[in-house]
């Protein structure tokens, strides 16, 4: 290396990655970056790596790795060079893709200079924060959730419900025999809790077979005990019918706040 | 105050972007005026919004200010954040029919009649306020009573609940019968 | 059209309260009008906002319209917010580039312009909100594609990404190749 060449003027700190390091010093020696001449750069480059080491600053690989490539780049002009000039054509030069590169990234660079002048120029709008919730809710009429729902489907609603009741699918499914007495009176009292205006002791029957006749009437008895409902019977011969108690609710929210 | 552009237009600024409403001292401090200067700005954008080409309101809270807009173009605002009618489920439409008819009632006898939980439907019937809380139970827990709202009886042109239509239970019980027998 | 108050005021109210951007395709819809009338009141609504007394401004970002401030009035709101306006950090501006320009682009190939790992420059700006994330690329790994936000648009006083400043160098085609190739 000359005597005397100057150390490249650089502020450390400022670099964003190898790249700038590289396009710093380019700019620096002011020749276009096709005509650098590579053996200096490269030499400039480790120095400034090394420096950057001395100042114990991050040196990240990708910086090591952009010097052994500018070295490897600098080895092959002190090379002689094994075929005649005029066959070389541009793209066997060594340094394209890396200067490409280095193209690229500075046109990044330039853009991002752009984009904080815009940014730091003339300040920027502001905008209200907008809290679609809030409006949403501030609606003096609000969306009708109702919309194409008439009296016939929520009739048919409850109507859906009561036949669930009635036909007391788990009942159904399962052969009453293996039912137990508590299953059935609450099988029980779901319907007569449908059935404000009471409901008749044959209604609650669904197969009418022997064991399901006693299973209900036990099940009627234990509800009757419970206080969950009350019967009535005009004369012995007519038929038991059962009404829900007040008490049945207020043990179902009972059950419910377990 | 035509000489107060700058100053004027950071009022609006400000008032613009408040999230909270501004008092004139807050004001006042930000665009570097004295109150009253600051209080009479306000004043005159508060007239100028008036006029009826503007969308605009300087709504007053309390002692603050922000800019709002005129409640009388709320229907436009409706139209533009109006959602896509979303129906009622099923579920929650049988919970409305329960709790309609059987009201007031709880959660736990909604539950038991259902034979399902039915939580999440009451939690959204509330929400869109068809079904609001409407008191306690008596007795252990004193669950929460719900009942139908306002909004209920006008979606079907109710002066009040008892001109629901009755249920006739006993026409219910039978189509259940004949539904069980078709299945 | 000075008879068209009502509409324009309902234009305003809707620029007033619009979340994104709204078109005059969307605006004409909301306020009944034909969309050139709605245009023209756009227009004339972007021009009485030029006022110097005017703090409000209607900005044009892509293909709609919305209310805000006037970027010079900045730093009241900035006063306002107690918050002194931070300039992106120069690592996070060489991505921002990177990403407006090439969008959708992945960090991959961020980090290969730069020649240097962005991983966090591009986390800040996707908190930001000025980069987000826009899909993801076929081929190994599926990684991430990110573009830019509407907030990036607004931030750097652009109505489209149209209006971002020419590139200069005609490397810039040929180094999006080779950047593909060492993914």
């Amino acid at each position: 290396m000359e005597e005397g060449h100057r150390l490249p003027y650089v502020e450390l700190p400022a670099f964003q990655g190898p790249l700038d390091l590289l396009l710093h010093l380019i700019q620096q020696e002011k020749v276009d970056i096709w005509d650098i001449p590579i053996a200096r750069i490269a030499d400039q480059f480790v120095e400034v790596v090394r420096e950057m080491e001395n100042l114990d600053m991050e040196v990240t690989s990708e910086f090591l790795v952009l010097a052994a490539q500018l070295l490897y780049l600098k080895s092959l002009y002190l090379l002689p060079k094994p075929k005649p000039e005029k066959e070389e054509t541009e793209e066997e030069d060594p340094r394209r893709e890396l200067l490409e590169r280095l193209l690229a990234y500075r046109s990044f660079k330039q853009a991002a200079e752009v984009l904080a002048s815009y940014e730091s120029a003339s300040g920027h709008p502001y905008f209200r924060e907008i809290d679609v919730e809030e409006i949403i809710s501030s609606f003096s009429s609000k969306e009708d959730p109702l919309t194409e729902v008439g009296f016939g489907d929520l009739l048919e609603a409850f109507r859906r419900v009561f036949e669930r009741a009635e036909q007391g699918e788990e009942i159904q499914r399962i052969a009453p025999e293996a039912i137990t007495i508590e299953e059935m009176a609450q099988d029980v009292l779901r319907r007569v809790v449908l059935h404000a205006k009471g409901i008749r002791f044959q209604e609650l029957l669904r197969f009418n077979s022997r064991l399901e006749i006693v299973m209900a009437f036990l099940s009627v008895l234990e509800l009757l005990k419970a206080g969950k409902i009350r019967a009535e019977q005009p004369s012995v011969r007519s038929e038991i019918t059962v009404f829900p108690t007040e008490t049945a609710l207020q043990d179902l929210d009972e059950d419910n706040s377990k | 105050m035509l000489f107060r552009e700058k100053e004027m237009a950071a009022l609006e600024a400000l008032l613009f972007v408040a999230k909270d409403p501004l008092t004139i001292e807050t004001l006042a401090e930000l665009v570097d005026l004295a109150p009253h200067e600051a209080a009479e700005l306000v004043q005159e954008l508060e007239q100028k919004y008036k006029a009826s080409e503007h969308g605009l309101a300087l709504i007053r809270i309390n002692d603050g200010f922000k800019l709002g807009t005129k409640p009388e173009l709320a229907p436009y605002i409706e139209a533009l954040y109006k959602q896509p009618a979303q129906g009622l489920s099923a579920a929650a439409l049988e919970v409305l029919s329960i709790i309609a008819y059987k009201q007031p009632t709880t959660r736990g006898e909604i539950d038991f009649l259902r034979g399902v939980q039915s939580d999440r439907a009451v939690a959204t019937l509330v929400e869109k306020g068809l079904v609001k809380e409407v008191g306690r139970k008596d007795g252990p827990g004193r669950p929460v009573l719900f009942g139908t709202t306002e909004q209920f009886l006008v979606h079907f042109g109710l002066s009040s609940l008892s001109e629901l239509p009755s249920l006739d239970t006993e026409a219910f019980a039978e189509s259940a019968g004949t539904a069980e027998e078709e299945e």
